[in-house]
């Protein structure tokens, strides 16, 4: 397949036609660049093009002190930035052999699943945006914004909070947060069945998205695709389950699959997920423990000589930190595998053939982030 | 889902010249550079061992060599392996592409390409992912960039 | 007769399914709720911020305008991009000793990405965050502060 | 036929006849027409440009609503003169002239595409006695002459030389001559029923009780298939695929700016009036208060409501309900927008109007 790529970028016949889609346009999220070649409406080939922002993210922690990395992760999938964040201080924990207390391991439990909500919340708007459904776009954001609210009380920040650090956190939560937590899990139950009223039920929603852009379980493991993208196409990628970090093992949960492949299943299984950290939400919610909020930890943090890797669950797939120390208080060399980067290149495997129209809806549906394609 | 020795008896009998570091957080092995695709072809078909799915493919400058190391998962089984190639010319390296075995590897190698100066053979399209033709590997540690990058 | 029976129900759920789209849009349009939208520079006399809201760091002075910071430089080294220098100089005290002060706690709201490392590593809590976010100015250089006010000096209390 | 005498209260036919009369008293005959026609333009004109911001006004605040926002309201109150300060800011805006761009049929499109709005309007009956001309084809000429308006869009796309316009525009072409066809046999409906094509003719035969109710159900039908294949046809959400933000930026006027851009603007929102003041006179009995057959009183009654009063209501009434339809739905894809045409609503449409025939013949239409 990608011999017949490199034929074609280099012999390009008179009548094809290629347009930039990007990297300012509106449907590809980001400064993200697709070549594609058109004949008429029917995409022939797609090329990405990255890098538009690579701001060498891995150079720059190699440099930097543990606890510095921190604020890094975030801008790299900025909708999960606390689970990234978590994905650090997991590796630097576990290489250091520090338990964090239970109460950490609850509260980062929750974050991670408000984090994915709210990912998730904005994923469901940009999609309907992308089809066209403009006022979902505005539900989706209504209903984020409350979490949002949650995020910026406790951690002062509302997209990039810093609020990890290895051991535990920076401070504690806010005393509220139980209760708001709570408010926006009663609320937000009642506001998903709309979602499902406005797009999913849609019948030109359905036509746009069924038979779109299909991915057999074969290529999503060929291109090493994960996340909620993967398990629309049955292949069972949920780290959360694989290897339960934080307070997972407590909780009972539902990997959510489906087998069509197409995009309708991955909208699905995202929209079920939402289902599903509400329920791990509520699992933990009343159950936080007493306690302190951040383990024991040295005021310099030096790894010991060895290579770590730490693999979590973000809300677009699973994100790998892999960590080599020589000892010293900064990582010799740190790797971030990021979810979108691997996800990003199927999308010539499921667009080519398919009209300019599916191509907005297939690279919707995979929920590409652009910072954390280019790092 | 197979251990650390069952794993290692495997991977003796593709490639005899295979060591496994001791000590490590999860099951590592360091195979010479030309029998890195043999390995990787078979540990992918193999039923017992069957890693369909490359983590992650990534590369370490530990300025005396170039480590280049995959993170292998299967999918049916859940087991992990790192495998590792140590390329001991620093200048000019070079390795076997495992494009025909994991498609996903062909942009990880392109990313390596990019950021290490790490050449991979038989690599369907390698040029340069992020940064341009022209511009050095900047996670080579002798690399210096005076303009971009402040040093601390 | 099967393929046409299928085409009227096709017909009539995907009628029955748009309706169900129109019903939640139209019901937000005679019945809006709770409008979201903050009426933004309107609303200023009654928006206030999270305490925990991170606007700027600042260095809180008491009434006899005295901070608590040392000058010990920990949180210029814990800062990952550089966004804070210190500024010591050395005054003789009561004793005639000589004792490091600070001069000048500069600030770069401009290069600051709000990681809260210099406010959580603070030995003598000197720091903290401020509530005021409305930062946007015509010269960049205005985003360079000085935290400590002119004429201040250091509380009795947190010299041990 | 009524004929009340409360039903010419408001007749305006008494103030242009008026006007008329001052008119030839004072000049030639031929003089008369040039006036009355400079007048006539001059009075479009201003009603074009009040309408066309008022409806995009509209349109944000609807959507506000819809939206759960509050929409415009800084400048003037509730926001009234946002759309006035929008044009100002357009009217001020640089030109771009794009190089390798056809120039002559580029700077040409956006006068065609508003002129054949404009034109439209010639023949809508406004009010009772306030039409510039009555053709005695009227349907048929406010058709031919709203569907010109592909032209312009064709060139547009055509002549910017920029690839999103060529397809913008090549989408837009496919989808109005598509939808043409079930416009036109959504409307015949109602000439079938009417026996004419003189609009004035048709709001007559509607003195007691609209077509819509009349004319059984295969009148409502063809009324929902005149809104579907309207609304695609003055490219409008969920076919809009003319502009399609989220795949072509903006369609066929990406190159535009300033005021050229804003007359496909203004264009977009005239074609949409003159859409909905058609269904209105056609299905909705136009300035034809509401009647319902020979009860006496109530007729009566409603005659006292302005004509103009119950055009405008009317043509508001099916404005909202294409604003409705553009703020609920995801936009279709363009096979899909051809199979809806002609896999369902050419064929309804077809079947329906031989039903019509068929009641008309047995003359079991009120």
């Amino acid at each position: 397949m990608s011999e017949e790529i490199i034929k074609d970028v280099i012999v390009r016949e008179n009548e094809d036609y290629i347009v930039n889609m990007g990297p300012q346009h509106p449907s590809t999220h980001g400064v993200l660049r697709f070549e594609v070649c058109l004949k008429g409406e029917t995409v022939k080939y797609l090329i990405p093009h990255i890098g538009y922002i690579h701001r060498g993210i891995e150079k720059m922690c190699e440099a930097d002190t543990y606890p510095q990395i921190i604020h890094l992760t975030d801008r790299m999938d900025y909708l999960s930035a606390h689970i990234n964040n978590e994905a650090v201080c997991l590796c630097v924990e576990e290489a250091l052999q520090v338990e964090v207390p239970e109460r950490v391991k609850y509260i980062r439990t929750i974050l991670d699943e408000l984090n994915r909500l709210a990912s998730h919340q904005l994923w469901w708007c940009a999609f309907g945006m992308d089809l066209g459904a403009l006022t979902a776009f505005f539900y989706g954001l209504r209903d984020r914004e409350k979490i949002l609210d949650i995020f910026e009380e406790s951690f002062g920040s509302r997209l990039l909070h810093s609020f990890n650090t290895p051991g535990g956190f920076m401070h504690d939560v806010h005393p509220n947060f139980q209760k708001r937590v709570k408010e926006f899990i009663t609320y937000f139950r009642k506001k998903l069945p709309e979602y499902d009223q406005l797009l999913t039920g849609n019948v030109i929603f359905k036509e746009r998205t069924k038979g779109i852009g299909y991915m057999s379980r074969e290529t999503a493991i060929a291109y090493g695709i994960t996340g909620p993208s993967g398990r629309g196409s049955n292949l069972a990628c949920d780290i959360r389950k694989i290897a339960p970090y934080s307070a997972y093992d407590k909780v009972q949960f539902n990997e959510i699959l489906m087998t069509e492949g197409d995009t309708f299943a991955r909208y699905q299984v995202r929209v079920a997920e939402m289902w599903e950290s509400m329920k791990i939400i509520e699992q933990l919610v009343d159950n936080i423990p007493e306690g302190d909020y951040t383990a024991k930890m040295k005021p310099i943090i030096k790894l010991p000589v060895g290579e770590y890797f730490k693999r979590v669950e973000t809300a677009r797939g699973e994100l790998a930190v892999y960590i080599v120390s020589d000892g010293n208080k900064s990582p010799y060399r740190i790797k971030f595998r990021s979810p979108n980067f691997s996800n990003l290149f199927v999308m010539n495997e499921l667009v080519a053939g398919s009209k300019i129209a599916d191509l907005i809806a297939v690279s919707g549906s995979l929920d590409l982030v652009i910072p954390d394609i280019d790092r | 889902m197979l251990n650390k020795q069952e794993l290692s008896d495997i991977i003796l009998k593709i490639v005899p010249e295979a060591t496994f570091p001791e000590g490590t957080q999860l099951t590592e092995v360091i195979v010479p550079a030309e029998k890195v695709l043999i390995l990787a072809e078979e540990l992918k078909n193999q039923k017992e061992t069957a890693f369909d799915y490359l983590i992650s493919l990534t590369a370490v400058d530990f300025t005396t060599n170039m480590t280049v190391v995959y993170h292998l998962d299967s999918t049916k089984f859940r087991h992990m392996i790192v495998l590792k190639v140590v390329l001991a010319d620093r200048e000019n390296p070079l390795v076997d592409s495992v494009t025909s075995v994991w498609t996903t590897a062909e942009f990880h190698e392109r990313e390596v390409f990019d950021l290490f100066g790490i050449r991979f053979n038989n690599h369907p399209n390698m040029k340069r992912l992020f940064l341009e033709d022209d511009y050095g590997y900047p996670l080579r540690k002798d690399f210096r960039d005076e303009i971009n990058i402040i040093e601390r | 007769m099967n393929s046409i029976s299928k085409y009227f129900s096709d017909l009539f759920h995907g009628i029955s399914s748009l309706w169900a789209g129109m019903r939640v849009t139209g019901k937000y349009f005679f019945s809006p709720g709770q409008i979201v939208t903050e009426q933004y520079p309107e609303n200023r006399a009654t928006l206030k911020m999270t305490d925990r809201f991170k606007g700027e760091i600042v260095m809180p002075h008491d009434e006899n305008n005295q901070h608590a910071c040392t000058g010990c430089g920990i949180c210029e080294m814990n800062c990952p991009n550089g966004s804070i220098e210190i500024i010591t100089d050395r005054v003789a005290n009561a004793e005639g000793k000589l004792e490091r002060v600070i001069d000048k706690h500069i600030y770069h709201l401009s290069m600051c990405t709000f990681c809260g490392l210099c406010i959580k590593t603070c030995p003598s809590n000197a720091l903290a965050y401020g509530q005021e976010f409305e930062h946007a100015v015509f010269d960049r250089h205005k985003l360079t502060k000085v935290l400590n006010q002119p004429g201040s000096s250091l509380k009795k209390e947190a010299k041990k | 036929m009524n004929t009340d005498m409360s039903s010419n209260l408001y007749d305006f036919s008494t103030l242009t006849g008026s006007i008329h009369a001052g008119l030839s008293n004072m000049m030639s005959p031929g003089w008369v027409i040039f006036t009355e026609m400079v007048l006539v333009g001059l009075l479009f004109l201003t009603f074009f440009a009040l309408l066309g911001l008022f409806l995009v006004y509209l349109e944000r605040k609807v959507c506000a609503f819809i939206q759960n926002r509050v929409g415009p309201n800084r400048v003037g109150k509730w926001g009234l003169l946002q759309t006035i300060a929008d044009l100002i800011k357009l009217l001020m805006k640089e030109l771009i002239s794009i190089r390798k761009a056809d120039h002559l049929l580029f700077n040409l499109a956006p006068f065609i595409v508003i002129i054949s709005a404009f034109m439209a309007m010639a023949a809508l009956p406004f009010a009772k006695g306030l039409q510039a001309v009555d053709f005695n084809i009227g349907i048929f000429y406010v058709m031919a002459v709203s569907s010109l308006g592909v032209v312009g869009i064709l060139l547009a796309g055509w002549s910017s030389n920029s690839k999103y316009s060529l397809i913008g525009a090549i989408r837009s072409g496919a989808q109005i001559v598509s939808y043409e066809l079930s416009v036109g046999l959504s409307l015949l409906a109602i000439v079938v029923f009417s026996g004419t094509m003189q609009l004035s003719g048709i709001i007559e035969s509607q003195a007691d009780g609209w077509w819509i109710f009349k004319g059984h159900i295969p009148a409502i039908i063809s009324f929902v298939i005149f809104l579907i294949a309207s609304t695609a046809e003055i490219n409008r959400g969920p076919f809009d695929l003319a502009e399609a933000e989220s795949e072509l930026t903006a369609g066929f006027h990406t190159e535009y700016s300033g005021i050229k851009f804003a007359f496909f603007f203004l264009a977009e929102y005239i074609n949409m009036f003159i859409v909905a003041a058609i269904g209105a006179t056609v299905f909705l009995g136009g300035w034809m208060p509401f009647h319902i057959g020979n009860w006496e009183g109530f007729n009566h009654v409603m005659n006292y409501i302005p004509s103009i009063v119950w055009f405008f209501s009317k043509t508001f009434f099916i404005i909202l309900i294409i604003m409705w339809f553009k703020w609920t739905f995801p936009r279709l894809r363009i096979d899909q927008l051809l199979t809806l045409e002609w896999k369902y609503l050419l064929p309804i449409s077809l079947v329906n109007i031989v039903l019509i025939a068929f009641i008309v013949l047995m003359h079991w239409h009120f």
